[in-house]
């Protein structure tokens, strides 16, 4: 409780000043995860020291970055979702129906030539239908999201392995014009990677969205206070049906970018993502009680999660040690940022 | 590990396992129907998946045999929740690939008390008594196997930097892959530079293989434990641009023969290791059932352990394997 | 009273505490001998509910010193303060939803022998306290959640009563009750005091502390104005200058004529019937017409303003608004249609603690500020603060988190919202509940001056006094049936009262 | 919202009455998950249909109860964790730590001869030791529980393989009297497994915790309202830390009943137990915002979903179709429990 007053009363006094809009966002941004900031900077100062050359290398930070794209597209996502006071269990299984509907169902009974980007519709539409259908199920059903989503975690996996049978798919087998599908998502753009940038895209609308939008503040509202919305005029349950389908939406890209990168549909892609993108956002400052939360915070938890993964590889660290290590960092990581916001917040 | 175990108390078990006969005509003659219980850990990669179905396979292609098969499972507490179910059902046998082969061995014991043999596919129990039949692929010797084509192909390079790909790390199976790789590499004075755990998923493949990649600036070989992980391992070095090395994989599925058949990446070969595991137990135990032997054999009895070779599949014997490669 | 030459019981000295961004407390002082009922009196936002939660060990003081019978001490938590016999109610209930009413009595001292509740017991002794509130009706095995708010307030009673209490301290307690509650409140008051315990009683209803009251310490922005006034040599005007720092003509707005009043029919319910609580309910609001519903807690006025707000289902008749009709248990369609609900209970129903006060105030017409979707926020606050500086909304500065408000103030940001909206009917369920004096006549004058501009008001209050001074016409409910409906200038208090208690007026 | 009011309605009134104690206690708890039953019942039914005698078997319903007992001793601590609005998803790896540890630091350097009492007493030590380090630094160190519990899953685990280097730990390396400690938990005690009574007495002390003592009141108020919690006087912060010393020691009675089924500690030992966990104890109809659930409730959802695995078992389907349905059958059971929980409210 008084870790969720000190934010509110931080809060409060950062949105009373607003001079310059950029700056004032960067400040705001800055300001209110500068705990966040600052562990990353620590962590990337042991990476600097451990690993030399090999972590400061301008393709490690590529490779970082894209390691934590596909998670980050679907924690932006998963923000939306916490903050209207849900959950979704089922991202990783709806991840994996997507990239194997997209490149097994619909790809191999189409007549050649056709364009790679009906193979992007469909996995976009795939996810976007399992987030509507725990949408509806949850608002209109009101089926607690924690089970609703579960039970999605487990059909949807189920129906990813009878339509791959639970083989890898591998991209090409019909008539799309997988080169091009392959060169959009592998190419470069201005030296960095697409998967980069889509993760760079979506972070900066779902950042519009959700300060700058009427949908932003209507999820605000929802997960804060559900009676008081609902009261205000706000339609809660169509809301929260529009949230479901965005992260299905993110689970679609995700999906997408998944395929391109291991040039694969597999109903074992996406596995434990839920916890992944969870995390993320949590340590990113979300309330997981909905009402409160932050996309940069959001991409500050995905990347500290990335990078100490990264470290610990190019150190050549087992695997137990790493995550012996990951708990301790991730509890050092928040008391820093406790510290930090409240020290914020007292001057 | 233990490999050999002779016969300490198993004449208990024999007779448990049905009247010796000496096989006349041919065992695949249908005989007295045979209910068999088979449960494997979760199918959530190729090789598992492979294992399940050519189990199904095997067991479609006898009228005698039927087949039920309990969800795969990475809970052992499921696992042995399963096994009880075969034992109260009054199965004839259970094939039994266990999640973890020594926290399996208890409820294993307690179905050959029961009477019901249990073939053992590919994790080994920690108690010889546990099953009847143990068939086994041999993951020490698939290191072996993957070390030797190393040292083969590094010569006297002794310098040459090794990186390992293993599965998922926490795994009898892995520890047993990597020990086996390292004391052969160790025979020619080669050691692993670079080593990561992925979890046997194309995803995770990937993952490992792109940090790995940044890791090791530069690598002579590479080992990766499974070919499914293998498909994102492949992807990541594409993504990378890297060719400066040569790649073996593992278990053997067709995607990787076919790679190795092309030969236009950096995987030159793979060390199999058979899925075909689990089918080998449905016939062994039918055979055990009905009181058949191994018609190959002198022996009128099924033999207690079949230990599966772990052959190197290059693009000389490629066409050998391919057509019994599973597809991941 | 019989002890008030003795040593005060409590003693607080130059008490500071501090916010960020606002200094609540700036050197309080206040005295509180046995036996006496000492209020204290303050414009929302004065500092009273902050300085009780210093007294109740919820707040630590940055500076200041406190004496409890003659030693000094500090109230490190609030276990501490019931310790030493200070009990606590405070301005929102805080009672534990899903416990029964004696889980709640008993929180933090159950009765219990190794670990073990001693149930029956506590239920015997909640059934003894609940009949000394005059309350025998309240089962102690309810679950506290399903009772109305006026009903929880005594379960807040009874809980401070269960302490060994040497000082009860009452924050706003009648808000949420109606003329009869309140008279049995100080009638347990009065028995308490005369077991010599000291009660420290907040109310902005000024006839209230005339009645109980026997001191007076006076809080404006942090600061003791006046302590220890006896409320006998002080005439109400001076109080309220103390208070507010001026004068205030405590009055209801004039009506208007009455033919001009009369514009066209706005909101027409019919035959409205929530089953269970209410049935048969007739309404018509003209243009420029304010309804008021008089009744008694529990009565269902609460309900008929939801159901026909469209937030719970009707189980049969109809409503129209503008002569279109309503779909049944759909608010989204109702507040299309122009309709506000500023409800009962503002934390739970009407706001968003966390969010600043500027969004707050907007959420209804988030669609006006902007255009594709993305907020004109600049436009946003601009509104809003026009509006809070003409409500008075104190501390100014629309960016500050509405959890940080007083009680009244966040009442007045609910208002505000509706106020934005410009709504055609406006349904306000208690309006006036813990705002002050000062505020309290600026919010008739608004709501007067919204219905002159053409709006259809429907209030419901508690206050007798309220709804025949503010209403153009009432309509009295009794038991979820309308019993009587008149123009307000036909009736007094006492017929009201008659009215409502027994369903028709005695002889 | 619309679904946790009826809920509240109905408790009402069944509380209202109150004859026979423990008749009132039967009626309240059936009354409250009348869904439940019902749905287990028609799981049942189905179960009897498709797999006939090989269901209805009591050897059959032995095993079910077996596969339930160790998911349900950790739901029982969930529960409590859960209405005091936290969660715990550290519990299958602390399972595992506790089991490794039990089976080899402390007993492989033992003494001959040394009681397996000892054993026991180190699982749960242990379990509680990081139930304590979880309640501390959540209590305390004002860490969201999510995160933190987060965390000690990372670092149990690596801890957990660490100790045992990975391998499968055999029972009886070292000097510990091995079969005192398989003949007692592996017996039979009235026909019925002692793993089943350990689940029995455990759900028995937990709903006479929760319903009959101080401890399980103040456990809801702390969940419910956390501000009148304190105000009243209850020190909330401690009771958090028991909380969590209470699901720790459930995993670490649950290590124990996992050594003694599996004759081995091991790393792996719980994985995903959490979820499972989690599942049944919100599926019971524990608010996971907190303040409110049943042990009742928890009880009736891990039967649910041992049951639905048991059948899956006996009739022999494919595994993908088998988590097809799941899904399917955990919304259709939470529906269930809507309707006829309002139904039972608004009679
Ligand atoms: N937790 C808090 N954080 C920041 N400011 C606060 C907090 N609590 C109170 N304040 C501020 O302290 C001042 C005094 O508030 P308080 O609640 O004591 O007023 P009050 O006299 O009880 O008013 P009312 O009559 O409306 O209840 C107000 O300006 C309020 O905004
Ligand atoms: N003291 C009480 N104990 C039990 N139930 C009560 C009590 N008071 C009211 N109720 C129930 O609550 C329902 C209506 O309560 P509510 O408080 O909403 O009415 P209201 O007329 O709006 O009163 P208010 O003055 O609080 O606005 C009625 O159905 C009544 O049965
Ligand atoms: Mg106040
Ligand atoms: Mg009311």
């Amino acid at each position: 409780m008084s870790q969720d007053s000190v934010r509110v009363e931080q809060a409060a006094l950062e949105t009373e000043r607003e001079p310059n809009p950029v700056l004032a966002v960067l400040r705001t941004s800055v300001g209110r995860n500068a705990g966040l900031v600052v562990a990353l900077l620590l962590i990337c100062i042991v990476g600097a020291i451990t690993a030399g050359g090999r972590f400061t290398d301008l393709d490690n930070a590529q490779t970082i970055l894209r390691l934590a794209a596909v998670t980050g597209v679907v924690s932006i996502g998963m923000t939306f979702v916490i903050i209207g006071g849900g959950i979704d269990l089922s991202v990783g299984a709806i991840v994996a129906l997507s990239s194997v509907w997209c490149t097994t169902l619909s790809t191999r009974m189409m007549a050649e030539d056709t364009h790679w980007l009906v193979m992007v519709g469909v996995a976009l539409l795939v996810g976007s239908a399992c987030g509507l259908v725990n949408g509806l199920l949850i608002a209109y059903g009101n089926i607690v999201p924690f089970i609703m989503t579960l039970a999605m975690l487990a059909s949807a996996r189920g129906l990813a392995e009878i339509i791959s049978d639970k083989k890898t798919q591998t991209l090409g087998g019909g008539g799309v014009d997988v080169g091009g599908f392959n060169d959009f998502f592998n190419r470069d753009l201005l030296g960095v990677d697409v998967q980069i940038w889509l993760f760079v895209v979506v972070s900066v609308i779902g950042w519009i969205m959700l300060n700058r939008m009427t949908f932003g503040r209507r999820t605000v509202a929802v997960g804060g206070n559900p009676e008081a919305a609902r009261l205000a005029g706000i339609n809660v349950k169509r809301q929260t049906v529009y949230l479901y389908v965005l992260i299905g939406f993110c689970c679609g890209i995700a999906a997408l970018m998944l395929v391109a990168k291991t040039t694969t549909g597999s109903s074992t892609h996406g596995n434990l993502l839920e916890l992944d993108a969870i995390a993320a956002v949590v340590i990113g400052g979300t309330l997981l009680t909905g009402g409160r939360g932050t996309i940069v915070g959001t991409v500050l938890g995905v990347l500290i999660f990335s990078t100490i993964t990264n470290i610990f590889i190019l150190n050549n660290r087992s695997f137990s040690e790493q995550s012996l290590f990951k708990g301790a960092i991730i509890v050092a990581a928040v008391l820093l940022q406790q510290r930090l916001a409240s020290r914020n917040s007292s001057t | 590990a233990c490999t050999s175990n002779d016969s300490g108390g198993d004449d208990e078990a024999d007779t448990s396992g049905g009247t010796s006969n000496a096989a006349s005509g041919s065992n695949d003659e249908p005989g007295d129907k045979v209910v068999i219980g088979f449960s494997a850990p979760a199918a959530d990669h190729g090789w598992m998946g492979s294992i399940t179905a050519s189990a199904q396979t095997v067991a479609d292609q006898y009228d005698d045999v039927e087949l039920r098969v309990a969800e795969g499972t990475n809970d052992v507490s499921v696992q042995i929740s399963q096994v009880e179910t075969f034992i109260n059902e009054g199965v004839d046998a259970i094939v039994l690939l266990p999640f973890d082969g020594a926290a399996m061995t208890p409820i294993a014991l307690e179905a050959m008390a029961k009477g019901i043999p249990v073939i053992n596919v590919d994790r080994e129990f920690d108690d010889p008594n546990a099953a009847r039949v143990t068939v086994l692929g041999d993951n020490y010797g698939m290191g072996v196997s993957a070390g030797a084509w190393v040292c083969e192909q590094a010569g006297d390079n002794s310098d040459a930097i090794v990186a390992e790909i293993a599965g998922i790390d926490s795994l009898p199976l892995t520890q047993d892959r990597s020990q086996g790789f390292k004391d052969a590499l160790s025979e020619c004075g080669l050691d692993v530079d670079n080593r990561v755990a992925a979890d046997f998923t194309v995803e995770g493949g990937e993952e490992a293989a792109a940090n790995l990649l940044q890791a090791a600036p530069k690598i002579d070989f590479l080992w990766n434990h499974d070919d499914d992980q293998g498909v994102g391992v492949l992807a990541a070095i594409d993504n990378a641009g890297r060719d400066e090395f040569q790649m073996i994989g593992g278990a053997g599925s067709a995607n990787a023969m076919r790679a190795i058949q092309e030969g236009d990446s950096v995987l030159k070969a793979t060390v199999i290791y058979p899925s075909t595991q689990a089918a080998d137990g449905i016939k062994l135990a039918r055979l055990l059932v009905q009181g058949k032997s191994m018609s190959d054999l002198v022996e009128v009895e099924v033999p207690r352990t079949v230990q599966l070779y772990a052959p190197v599949v290059t693009a000389d014997n490629v066409d050998q394997y391919i057509d019994t490669a599973f597809e991941s | 009273m019989t002890q008030s030459t003795q040593a005060p019981l409590l003693q607080m000295r130059g008490i500071v505490k501090e916010f960020p961004g606002v200094r609540a407390l700036d050197g309080v002082d206040l005295d509180v001998r046995a036996g006496e009922v000492h209020c204290l009196l303050g414009q929302n936002g004065a500092g009273k509910s902050t300085l009780i939660k210093v007294l109740s060990g919820f707040h630590q003081p940055d500076e200041g010193t406190i004496t409890w019978n003659g030693e000094p001490t500090s109230f490190s938590t609030p276990a501490k303060a019931i310790e030493h016999g200070v009990a606590t109610i405070y301005q929102e209930l805080d009672l534990v939803p899903h416990l029964d009413v004696t889980e709640n009595v008993f929180l933090g001292h159950e009765v219990s022998r190794a670990g073990f509740t001693q149930r029956s017991q506590a239920r015997q002794q909640v059934r003894d306290l609940l009949a000394r509130l005059g309350h025998s009706e309240i089962s102690p095995t309810r679950i506290v959640g399903d009772l109305p708010p006026a009903a929880q307030q005594v379960v807040s009673m009874a809980r401070a009563l269960s302490h060994d209490t040497k000082l009860l301290i009452l924050d706003e307690p009648s808000a949420v009750l109606d003329g009869e509650e309140v008279k049995n409140l100080f009638r347990v008051i009065r028995d308490l005091t005369e077991e010599g315990v000291a009660v420290v009683y907040i109310s902005h209803r000024l006839e209230e502390i005339r009645e109980i009251g026997d001191r007076i310490t006076v809080l404006k922005d942090g600061r003791t104005v006046a302590t220890g006034l006896a409320v006998a040599d002080t005439p109400t005007p001076e109080l309220i200058k103390l208070m507010t720092g001026r004068a205030i003509e405590y009055v209801f707005p004039p009506r208007p004529e009455e033919d001009r009043a009369r514009g066209d029919v706005v909101l027409d319910v019919q035959d409205l019937t929530l089953a269970g609580v209410f049935r048969g309910v007739n309404l018509t609001v003209h243009a420029g017409e304010i309804v008021g519903l008089a009744g008694l807690v529990g009565a269902g006025r609460s309900e008929i303003l939801e159901t026909l707000y469209g937030a719970r289902r009707a189980s049969a008749g109809t409503v129209t608004v503008d002569g279109k009709r309503m779909r049944r248990g759909s608010v989204t369609a109702t507040v299309q249609a122009g309709v506000g609900l500023a409800p009962e209970e503002r934390k739970s129903q009407g706001l968003f603690l966390d969010e600043a006060v500027f969004r707050n105030i907007t959420m209804s017409t988030m669609g006006r500020f902007a255009r594709l979707g993305f907020l004109n926020r600049r436009e946003e606050r601009r509104r809003a603060e026009e509006l809070t500086t003409s409500l008075d909304v104190r501390p100014a500065g629309v960016g500050r988190a509405v959890r940080t408000l007083s009680g009244g103030n966040q009442q007045k940001v609910v208002l505000a919202r509706w106020l934005l909206r410009e709504c055609r009917v406006l349904l306000l369920d208690e309006p006036t509940r813990g705002v002050d004096v000062g505020a309290r006549s600026e919010l008739y004058q608004l709501v007067r001056s919204l219905a002159d501009s053409g709006v259809a008001v429907v209030v419901v209050s508690s206050e007798i006094e309220e709804v025949l001074g503010l209403a153009d016409r009432v309509l009295v409910v009794r038991e979820g049936v309308v019993v009587h409906e008149s123009s307000a200038t036909e009736l007094d208090e006492a017929t009201v009262l008659d009215l409502v208690m027994e369903g028709k007026v005695s002889a």
